[in-house]
């Protein structure tokens, strides 16, 4: 194949909407791993969940479709909070055994109960934003893409301002680098734990909201999801928030290289085999060794 | 405090560690300035300073748990800087760690046995197969084991999980644990924290023995009255520097040594 | 004592499960036939009257074993199956001749392991005297010889994998048969089509037995025809982002694009294709024009407009079956609910009827035999058997048009020789 | 002590006896093939334990050395001839071969990276073996496995094992093999030495152990045990699927170890049992049968029960009721989890 820079550019691009999903994906799950340690395998499904919340009200209530997406930010919240009261809060002392089995067993729970209501039927779930094509820097994409790869940014600048800048970020940030001694400090962990899935599955909700509408829901759509996002997290240095988007980033890039230029098949192969790789030279990630937000 | 027969301060014997000009950094913190300590057989070492002078970084670089920047350590003339902690401790420098450190799961006879399986032999094969040498080993350890329990009262508390036992019995499985595989030096860290006061004084008489059994004995230690009692000599180390040397009396009053305790 | 707590929940988990069996069967199909249903049927299928005879209790009742993937990643495939056949419960009003139609289910998980557990579980076990299944040919392959053990006629609708052809029938397995054709089969006709409106094709597929399959067979026949494959991509089935490979496809010299892809898959892809905006013409063999991609792309009839694509079952060959299906389950017609139907209501159902009419008794011996013999015009095409237990549906070439799928053409199938076709 | 040792024995001779005698009380294939199956995974988890429950690492890669295994014996084993067993050691002997070199690579890792890690693994080794369809048939599955054939030496009798009895009398020695080699390392000095480096690594190495090898002897062990195991299956069933690696196993055999009692011998053998043996009779019965997203939802749910209350698992409930049967002088408190 001949060798275009404007196919270049097109794939790059590809790389970086692709990265811009999957950062909004794992942003949701770094919160909560970075504060808490959690490896939270169900959070793919928390994803599926909030997709399918999406696919209800869509199609069974008249809403306009930004209201929606406030209303299953908040709806996600919430679901959020009850895995987090249900599963993830009782096992927060616990190894990281226990925190792969619980939350296994609930990705299960979620997604099987998932097949049992809504059937293994992919359903879709289309804003007038998906059919508007929108060329930007030589790039044909939906209008719903812009808006995914946009509000990435935003939540990220946000979240960053969060952390650093409020009096509640600050104190998640205190937790993640010592639970213990924030307990010391008479920090209420459990409040903090509650507050962080909250914000967590917030944007989660925002990422399915605005991300399942570019493909179908269905039960399974989460699996995927939550490995890309681990690794993005583990590559970007165990729980750094910055680390994880970068990281994400990196994933979408090589996937879109990898599967534009050489093959479609081996794409998360390579994708995998880079973060391997990234586990091999750099145990600590690739930013960095600090821990924390 | 006569009880050193042949001082081994003036050994003439090579030193049973060297230790030339380590230095340990940690994200920029130096934990170990160029430090340099020998060590001579038979001595009664202990290597005291405030908090974060680098006394236990010490102790990890010389049991191969952290690995210095910069400088050799020696072991009988063999140099163990660069070697990882189990070929060091099957080299025969036996350690304890600052908080009780056992096998929980374990029973304590199998704490035991554990401690000192390694330094019998290492040869996968055979244990798989449990072959007659292995079984001779087994019984050699298990007869060692009974008679160091039977010292220190833990043995009809063979059987028990080692989590279910008391602070100061888990010290003492610490101790058995360390002693089982008879090393030639002994490396405590802290041994008398957390130990009420009647303990203390069997916790020091045993030290004794250790060392007048001819073992060499380094010794970290914050209990100031354990460490005066008993040392043969003492090092100082203030952020990660050696800020004194000497016998018990002439640290006792270094002006440096009460600065850096003290702050003046 | 927290404990004998958690042992108590476990019990009593034991006990909810059991319980919750009851209520499973009356989500089944043959409790299936409500007010909604029956009144599906009463003015599409006069065929059987309100007054239909009840099971009498002294016929013998006939067993029905579906093995196929219940659960995951392929349990869509099995689930598109259980409808199809729910709706020929229904209509058959649960019986044949008053024999009464006890269905098993078996869940083989489309892998080798749990197909040969539930094989053997619905032969040995439930004692059906036959089968439909497996579904898929990763399961469907290792089966093969367990059925053939235990002697039990099968019959499957949707595996396209032509090695299969050559496992049974005179090829070894006398129990085994398919009704649908497999890609050697379609493949001839569909490469000469496509090979007459273009030169350059593009093939791109799911990383699946389905597009693999057609992927050996269309290179081959588009070696012999003369067509340039500019390049040939399958992805796994969890891709959901297609960019990179639809970029590439629009900047290389590529005139067609041949797709291999399910129905989910499908969708996804021609959206990004818009997106993308790459507009070359479509082939498709695989679910691209169903009725299930129309309803995922509803929004948008435009994404789909003008894919071609050459299957069976398609919903526009059997009108009939498509409008009671819709109604009956609210849901689109799919390729595997079509597959269900077909394999109970124009295989099982007529040989067993055969073998009742014949006044033999019904054994798995017999029904093989009325099998092998039966000789029917479908709506979708004849079912007759060949020498390897194959069947030949017609193959329809579709068009999408405004959102729905039009049957072009109807292809009358062949027998093709298989013999150099070889999978390693 | 010593009315326990008897106990023991008698009830290990009775199995064996069980075992040995089954397909003459059962002529049923479903239930030989229920046995087949019981005693894989029973093998198979306690394999997965080695990593899992003696050393404290969880892989979630293990399915892949079963595939990898089968696919040993259909590529290479079938095509060269070696024979039934000769195509299972050969097997065994590559996949502990090639979990050395995982393991050396994986265990620079640990927790939760290495959990993550080994996950990357099997998902990459299933996407490679899916997607390397010229040499493994891909998603179509490789089909060039041959049917045992034993032949009796000096005699030109060979018998073709096709009844699922005469496989299960393969099996057993096998598996029983498999077996006494976990068991005896267990119960061997290098056991010891494995729970020592779960418990504490830092004190394993004060004392001589040096974790890294111990880790990959488990790993090696695993390795050598799964391929074994991979092997037979594939001769049993005579094709290899890219499936026959997939996560789902993984799944299984968490539920079956961590259920069980992770890190006890026998609590994985029932934990084994139980989910080999339950889903059957669950799926039994036609309508009456529990749906399958129903079964895999309790399975997920007992998980997490498991994970709040009984850390221990079914292991630790006997051993609890054994005590208080006894005597009740120490709390039952050890928590491996």
């Amino acid at each position: 194949m001949s060798f275009s820079l404007t196919t270049l550019m097109e794939q790059v691009l590809n790389g970086l909407t692709l990265g811009s999903l999957y950062a909004l994906v794992t942003l949701g799950l770094v919160l909560t791993f970075s504060v808490f340690n959690v490896v939270n395998f169900a959070h793919g499904d928390l994803f599926m969940v909030s997709g399918y919340t999406l696919y209800l009200l869509l199609n069974f209530t008249q809403f306009p479709y930004w209201f929606i997406v406030i209303l299953v930010i908040l709806l996600t919240g919430v679901y959020s909070v009850i895995m987090e009261r249900l599963t993830i809060n009782p096992i927060l002392d616990k190894s990281f055994r226990a925190h792969i089995i619980a939350t296994l067993g609930l990705s299960i729970i979620i997604q099987n109960a998932a097949v049992w209501f809504f059937t293994t039927d992919p359903r879709h779930v289309p804003t007038i934003y998906t059919s508007q094509i929108v060329t930007l820097f030589g790039m044909r994409a939906s209008v719903q893409r812009w808006i995914v790869l946009a509000v990435t940014v935003l939540v990220f600048i946000a979240l960053q301002w969060f952390v650093r800048y409020t009096k509640l970020g600050k104190t998640m940030r205190a937790v993640s680098q010592n639970q213990t001694v924030s307990k010391l400090l008479g920090i209420d962990t459990h409040r903090i734990s509650i507050i962080t899935f909250a914000i967590g599955g917030a944007i989660t909700g925002l990422a399915a909201a605005l991300v399942s509408p570019l493909f179908n829901v269905y039960p399974h759509m989460g699996s995927m999801l939550t490995l890309k996002a681990l690794a993005a997290i583990i590559m970007g240095g165990m729980g750094q928030v910055n680390g994880a988007i970068y990281a994400s980033f990196i994933i979408g890039m090589i996937e879109s290289l990898f599967g534009g230029y050489v093959s479609l098949a081996y794409k998360d192969v390579a994708a995998f085999v880079f973060f391997i790789a990234v586990l091999f030279l750099r145990p600590n990630g690739l930013f960095g060794k600090r821990i924390g937000l | 405090m006569n009880r050193v027969l042949n001082n081994p301060l003036e050994s003439k014997q090579n030193p049973v560690f060297k230790i030339e000009e380590i230095t340990k950094r940690f994200d920029g913190v130096i934990a170990l300035d160029q430090v340099n300590i020998e060590v001579k057989p038979g001595e009664l070492l202990s290597i005291i300073g405030p908090n974060g002078s680098g006394k236990t970084t010490l102790f990890n670089c010389i049991t191969g748990f952290l690995r210095p920047e910069e400088g050799r350590i020696y072991y009988q003339e063999k140099e163990i800087t660069r070697l990882p902690p189990d070929k060091i401790s099957l080299m025969g420098i036996g350690r304890t760690f600052q908080s009780v450190s056992i096998f929980p799961s374990l029973t304590v006879l199998d704490n035991v046995l554990v401690s000192v399986q390694q330094h019998q032999e290492e040869n996968n094969l055979k244990r798989i197969l449990h072959t007659k040498d292995i079984q001779l080993l087994e019984e050699k350890a298990k007869e060692m084991a009974f008679d160091l329990l039977e010292k220190v009262k833990l043995y009809e508390l063979r059987n028990e999980l080692a989590e279910n036992l008391v602070y100061g019995q888990r010290k003492l499985l610490e101790f058995i644990c360390v002693l089982i595989s008879d090393p030639k030096v002994i490396m405590l860290d802290e041994p008398a924290a957390g130990v009420n006061t009647s303990m203390v004084d069997e916790m020091k008489k045993f030290i004794l023995d250790l060392n007048a059994e001819g073992k060499t004995v380094l010794l970290v230690e914050h209990n100031m009255g354990v460490v005066m009692d008993i040392s043969q000599r003492i090092i100082v180390l203030d952020h990660g520097k050696k800020i004194a040397e000497g016998l018990p009396e002439e640290i006792r009053n270094n002006e440096q040594v009460q600065e850096a305790y003290f702050g003046t | 004592m927290k404990k004998y707590w958690v042992l108590n929940v476990l019990i009593a988990l034991a006990i909810l499960l059991a319980g919750c069996a009851a209520p499973a069967a009356t989500e089944a199909p043959a409790a299936k036939p409500t007010v909604e249903s029956s009144a599906a049927t009463a003015d599409t299928a006069p065929t059987e009257a309100p007054a239909a005879p009840e099971p009498t209790a002294d016929l013998k009742p006939i067993k029905l074993g579906l093995c196929l993937p219940l659960t995951g990643t392929l349990a869509s495939l099995g689930e598109s199956y259980v409808l199809g056949i729910d709706m020929a419960m229904d209509e058959i009003g649960g019986m044949i001749e008053g024999h009464p139609i006890e269905i098993y289910k078996a869940d083989n998980k489309a892998n080798a392991t749990d197909a040969v557990s539930a094989v053997r579980k619905l032969v040995e076990v439930d004692e059906v005297d036959v089968m439909i299944g497996c579904g898929s040919s990763s399961a469907t392959l290792p089966a093969v010889p367990i059925i053939d053990e235990l002697e039990t006629p099968t019959v499957e609708a949707s595996s396209t994998n032509a090695f299969v052809y050559m496992q049974i029938g005179k090829g070894g397995n006398e129990w085994f048969f398919k009704i649908n054709p497999d890609d050697l089969i379609m493949g001839q006709g569909f490469a000469e089509y496509i090979a007459g409106k273009t030169k350059k094709i593009a093939i791109v597929g799911n990383d699946n037995q389905m597009a693999r399959g057609a992927g050996v067979v269309y290179t081959n026949q588009f070696k012999r025809l003369g067509v340039d494959v500019v390049s040939e991509e399958y992805f796994e089935g969890s891709t959901a982002d297609y960019r990179p490979v639809l970029t590439k496809i629009k900047n290389s010299d590529a005139e067609a694009m041949l797709v291999f892809m399910d129905d989910q898959s499908c969708s996804t892809f021609m959206r990004q294709k818009y997106e993308v905006g790459l507009d070359l013409p479509m082939f498709s063999r695989g679910s691209c024009v169903s009725d299930l991609v129309n309803e995922l792309l509803k929004d948008n009839t435009k994404i789909a407009e003008g894919v071609t694509e050459f299957s069976f079952f398609s919903a526009d060959q059997d009108k009939e079956f498509s409008k009671k299906f819709i109604e009956f389950h609210n849901k689109p017609v799919t390729l595997e609910r079509m597959s269900g139907y077909y394999a109970f209501m124009y295989t099982v159902v007529p040989a067993i009827k055969d073998v009742i009419a014949a006044g033999k008794e019904i054994n798995r011996a017999n029904i093989r035999d009325a099998i092998a013999a039966l000789d029917l015009d479908t709506p979708a095409g004849k079912i007759k058997f060949d020498e390897y237990n194959q069947g030949y549906l017609d193959g329809s070439l579709e068009i999408n048009k405004d959102g729905r799928a039009t049957v072009l053409e109807t292809v009358e199938l062949k027998p093709v020789d298989h013999s150099d076709y070889i999978v390693k | 002590m010593k009315q326990k040792k008897v106990f023991r024995i008698t009830l290990f001779i009775l199995l064996a006896a069980f075992l040995i005698i089954a397909p003459q009380v059962f002529k049923s294939g479903y239930i030989l093939n229920a046995l087949i199956d019981a005693t894989r995974w029973t093998v198979f988890a306690l394999a997965f334990d080695l990593i899992a429950g003696q050393v404290g690492q969880v892989s979630l890669g293990q399915s892949v050395f079963l595939g990898l295994g089968a696919y040993m014996t259909s590529l290479v084993g079938s095509r060269f001839g070696f024979g039934w067993f000769g195509s299972i050691l050969f097997a065994a002997v590559t996949m502990a071969v090639l979990s050395l070199f995982v393991g050396v690579a994986f265990f620079r890792i640990r927790h939760v990276t290495f959990a993550i890690g080994t996950l990357g693994f099997a998902i990459i080794a299933q996407m490679v073996v899916n997607s390397a369809v010229d040499i493994t048939g891909g998603s179509l599955c490789s089909l060039g496995v041959k049917r045992p054939l034993l032949s009796i030496p000096f005699t030109d009798i060979a018998l073709k094992i096709t009844k699922p009895f005469q496989y299960y009398y393969l099996l057993l020695p096998v598996a029983a093999l498999l077996f006494l080699l976990i068991w005896a390392v267990n119960r061997s000095r290098t056991g010891r030495a494995f729970i020592a480096v779960r418990e504490d690594e830092i004190r394993a190495a004060a004392i001589g152990i040096n974790p890294l090898r111990y880790k990959l002897i488990a790993f090696v062990l695993s390795g050598f045990v799964i391929g074994a195991l991979g092997s037979f299956q594939a001769q049993y069933l005579s094709v290899v699927c890219p499936s026959d690696m997939g996560l789902e196993i993984t799944n299984t055999l968490m539920i079956m170890v961590f259920v069980g009692g992770v890190g006890k011998m026998r609590g994985v053998i029932i934990g084994a049992v139980i989910f080999s043996v339950l889903p059957r009779f669950l799926e039994v019965g036609g309508e009456k049968a529990i749906a399958p997203q129903l079964q895999q939802m309790v399975y997920g749910l007992i998980l997490i029960l498991v994970t709040l209350y009984m850390p221990n698992g079914l292991d630790g409930v006997i051993s609890s009721l054994e005590k208080k049967g006894k005597k009740s002088k120490t709390p039952h408190s050890e928590t491996v989890l």
